[in-house]
């Protein structure tokens, strides 16, 4: 097991868990009233977590060497996901 | 093969057939059958009325309801007996029996329930009343497709001494179609389609008791049959 | 044996496995447009006072916990392509613990929830809440199986199906990254 | 019914001189032909004739509910009429799903499970509906607090009957995924969970009575019924290349 200490995959891991604590940090000392504050920070911390979904899905999922039409379909699911937030978020200000 | 279970089962139905017919004559509510025309208060005094032959006549349909399901099975056995390409019309004819057998049930529920509180809404009453009827006249679809399935095994059973004649393919389709009418039950308060209709009533269970009192002795022979072939192979 | 250099286009586990992993983003997609939709447009004030009853320190821990067990599990499947299955299924096994441990995490969460008085039809918030969750655990315990029928393919007499560990993985991911999803919609985002 | 074949060997021996049926897939085709039918029938019944889908609000009032049945009372017993003909040709689908399932390397206790989840589900998840919707329209004039209630219970019934096709999900995506002759493609199986997965997301119609949740909901709803609508024509395509590949003199495949 010790020769996985300096994988790939686990610096991957790694990586996941400081933008796991930095978007909880952000998040749970968010006391910004203003509304157009809360949009900023919304979709910033929804990016964050679109991010760690895209390294998952690079890297754990392998899907970095897979054919092209799975890495457009996962890149357009995360493309989506982000034009929904941020629509919501811009529309309800 | 054993066949003295097919026999049992075969035989379950003379039996319970006698009792189901004394509980038909016994409900206080066949001879006319009840007129869907009826209003809530008229409902409600048929009910409070006739609660003793009513409870008796249903408690007697209640457990035996469903004793034709072992006689069903039986055809599903001699429908496995036929040489058709696969099976499924015998598996099609396990499950619209099984589920056939529900909505019977469910009448029975409703006329004891409604029996059993008589001093009830009136309005009550009469939803328990149309339930009842609903559920014991109209649901024909489940037979309808049990009789197609077996009328195509029929045809389909390619030996020279075929498990049931053909005549008994045809039969289950004219059964079929007398039987259909039934599903209109529900729709006229009057007249030959209404529940308590010529067409609805008596066509549809004068139908059923002569379809069930026929295949009877057609499985009857099928299975004296099988026993022959058996003891000749043997 | 398949190789793991990244140069080679190859699909991951089998089409069949992609099939469900796409179908089903798309249809946690339409839980989160339906909890954005309640959320912003209609409900907002009461969005913003009911989230404060999360605990994000328990969504923190299911984070880590899943994106850990997301970890062994990635080690796994490199494992078992090279063939040493005792260490695949030694990874495997912390995987699944991990995953055990997501589950008690979260009926804890949920106990504590439960007995403030926040039930599932307290408010609009609650009921995506318990909605949303329920069915990221129904899909835990779904993976959780799979992940023992990938135990039992490490640790047959013969060689271990590839892509039917890899499918494994791929469905355990995406549990994992869904996760992410709900943990920053639900948890974090005001 | 090994032995049933062994008891009478007499009849393989003369059967050469009896006209067999020529295709001798008849049987599974006049079953597979009575899906896209009866789909269709029921996509009739459901959508135009029925009024159940897509379903009317769980929140309207007495009067509301009242005036819906009133309304439609004349196509809701035509719904009715023709549903009780046709339900019991959608055993006929069954009938093929397990003569296929029974092919499968598994043994036949998932069919047999299948089949006898269909069986129970027939009656909550199908008739029921129309049942109670019939009964408000045959006499419109009822007490309207009892056309209320069988205006929840149709509906309640139609929606919410999720016990019986969570199980035939399950049953269906086992069977699929230890079959290794591979009757079903995989990814059938694995769409038979989403199809599970779907009716627990149904669970919260027994509570809610707006938004996406409740019986008109969304995604209780909506999306539940997209979902089955994509499973049942997958099953359907996948129904016909199984009976299409299915060679005619494999063992087993007899009457």
């Amino acid at each position: 097991m010790r020769a996985y200490a300096d994988h790939p995959l686990t610096r991957i891991w790694l990586v996941l868990l400081l933008a796991t604590v930095v978007s909880w940090w952000w998040g749970s000392n968010d006391t910004s009233g203003s509304h157009g504050a809360t949009m900023v920070t919304g979709v910033a911390l929804f990016t964050i977590a679109l991010v760690k979904c895209r390294l998952v899905i690079r890297h754990y999922m392998e899907v970095k060497s897979a054919p092209s039409w799975l890495r457009w379909t996962c890149d357009a699911w995360l493309l989506l996901n982000f034009g929904m937030v941020s629509s919501f978020y811009w529309l309800a200000t | 093969m054993n066949i003295t279970d097919q026999r049992i089962c075969l035989w379950l139905v003379p039996g319970f057939g006698a009792v189901l017919a004394f509980a038909f004559l016994l409900f206080p509510g066949f001879f006319p059958p009840l007129s869907p025309a009826m209003s809530a208060d008229e409902v409600a005094r048929f009910y409070r009325d006739n609660v003793g032959p009513l409870r008796a006549s249903m408690i007697v349909f209640n457990f035996c309801e469903v004793m034709f399901i072992p006689f069903f099975m039986v055809i599903v056995v001699q429908m496995q007996r036929m040489k058709n390409p696969s099976r499924a019309f015998a598996y099609s004819y396990l499950s619209a029996a099984a589920s056939g057998a529900t909505m019977f049930a469910l009448a029975d529920i409703a006329w004891l329930v409604a029996a059993f509180r008589p001093e009830r809404s009136p309005q009550l009453i009469m939803l328990l009343n149309d339930l009842a009827w609903m559920a014991f006249i109209t649901p024909v679809g489940f037979i309808i497709a049990q009789n197609f399935c077996l009328a195509l095994a029929v045809y389909m059973d390619a030996q020279p001494k075929p498990v049931f004649p053909r005549w008994v393919g045809h039969f289950n389709i004219a059964t079929a179609l007398l039987m259909a009418p039934a599903a209109f039950a529900l729709v006229h308060l009057n007249g030959p389609l209404a529940w308590d209709g010529i067409l609805s009533f008596w066509v549809r269970i004068g139908t059923y008791v002569l379809y069930v009192a026929v295949m009877f002795l057609v499985v009857r022979s099928a299975i004296n049959r099988q026993a022959l072939e058996q003891r000749v192979a043997a | 044996m398949p190789s793991s250099s990244g140069t080679s286009r190859r699909l991951p586990g089998d089409a069949d496995i992609w099939v469900f992993v796409v179908g089903d983003m798309l249809i946690f997609s339409a839980y989160f447009a339906a909890y954005l939709f309640t959320g912003r447009m209609g409900s907002r004030e009461l969005f913003l006072r009911s989230e404060q009853h999360l605990s994000q320190t328990s969504g923190l821990c299911n984070t880590l916990i899943l994106l850990t067990s997301s970890l062994f599990i990635a080690l796994c499947v490199h494992a078992a392509r090279l063939g040493n299955l005792r260490l695949a299924s030694r990874f495997l096994e912390l995987g699944g613990a991990c995953g055990v441990g997501f589950l008690l995490v979260k009926v804890f969460e949920w106990h504590s929830k439960l007995a403030s008085g926040l039930t599932i039809s307290t408010n609009a918030f609650f009921m995506h809440y318990y909605v949303m969750t329920g069915v990221h655990v129904a899909h835990i315990l779904i993976g959780l199986t799979f992940l023992m029928v990938v135990r039992r393919e490490l640790g047959g007499a013969q060689a271990p199906r590839m892509e039917l560990v890899e499918a494994g993985g791929i469905y355990w991911h995406m549990v994992d990254f869904l996760w992410f999803m709900i943990f920053s919609l639900l948890y974090l985002m005001r | 019914m090994s032995s049933a074949l062994e008891a009478h060997p007499g009849a393989a021996s003369a059967s050469e001189a009896v006209p067999t049926v020529k295709n001798r897939k008849l049987d599974q085709w006049i079953c597979w032909w009575s899906l896209p039918i009866f789909y269709n029938l029921f996509g009739l019944i459901f959508v135009y004739l029925g009024k159940l889908m897509p379903p009317p609000r769980p929140g309207l009032t007495t009067d509301e509910i009242v005036a819906f049945i009133q309304k439609n009372a004349a196509s809701m017993q035509a719904a009715w009429v023709l549903l009780t003909l046709s339900l019991g040709f959608a055993s006929l689908s069954s009938g093929l799903i397990i003569v296929q399932m029974k092919r499968m390397t598994t043994s036949p206790v998932l069919a047999y499970a299948y089949m006898a989840a269909l069986a129970v589900a027939a009656l909550p998840g199908c008739l029921l509906c129309t049942t109670m919707f019939s009964l408000a329209a045959f006499r419109p004039d009822r007490d309207r607090e009892i056309i209320a209630l069988l205006y929840d219970l149709g509906l309640l019934s139609f929606v919410g009957s999720l016990g019986c096709f969570v199980t035939q999900y399950m049953v269906f995506a086992i069977a699929i995924f230890l079959d290794k002759r591979g009757i079903f493609p995989k990814w059938l199986g694995y769409m038979s969970i989403w199809g599970a997965v779907t009716e627990l997301v149904a669970t919260p119609i027994w509570i809610f009575r707006s938004g996406p949740y409740a019986w008109n909901g969304l995604i209780s709803f909506w999306l539940g019924t997209l979902i089955f609508v994509v499973w049942e024509f997958c099953l359907i395509v996948s129904l016909f290349r199984a009976i299409k590949q299915q060679p005619l003199d494999e063992p087993g495949n007899h009457a």
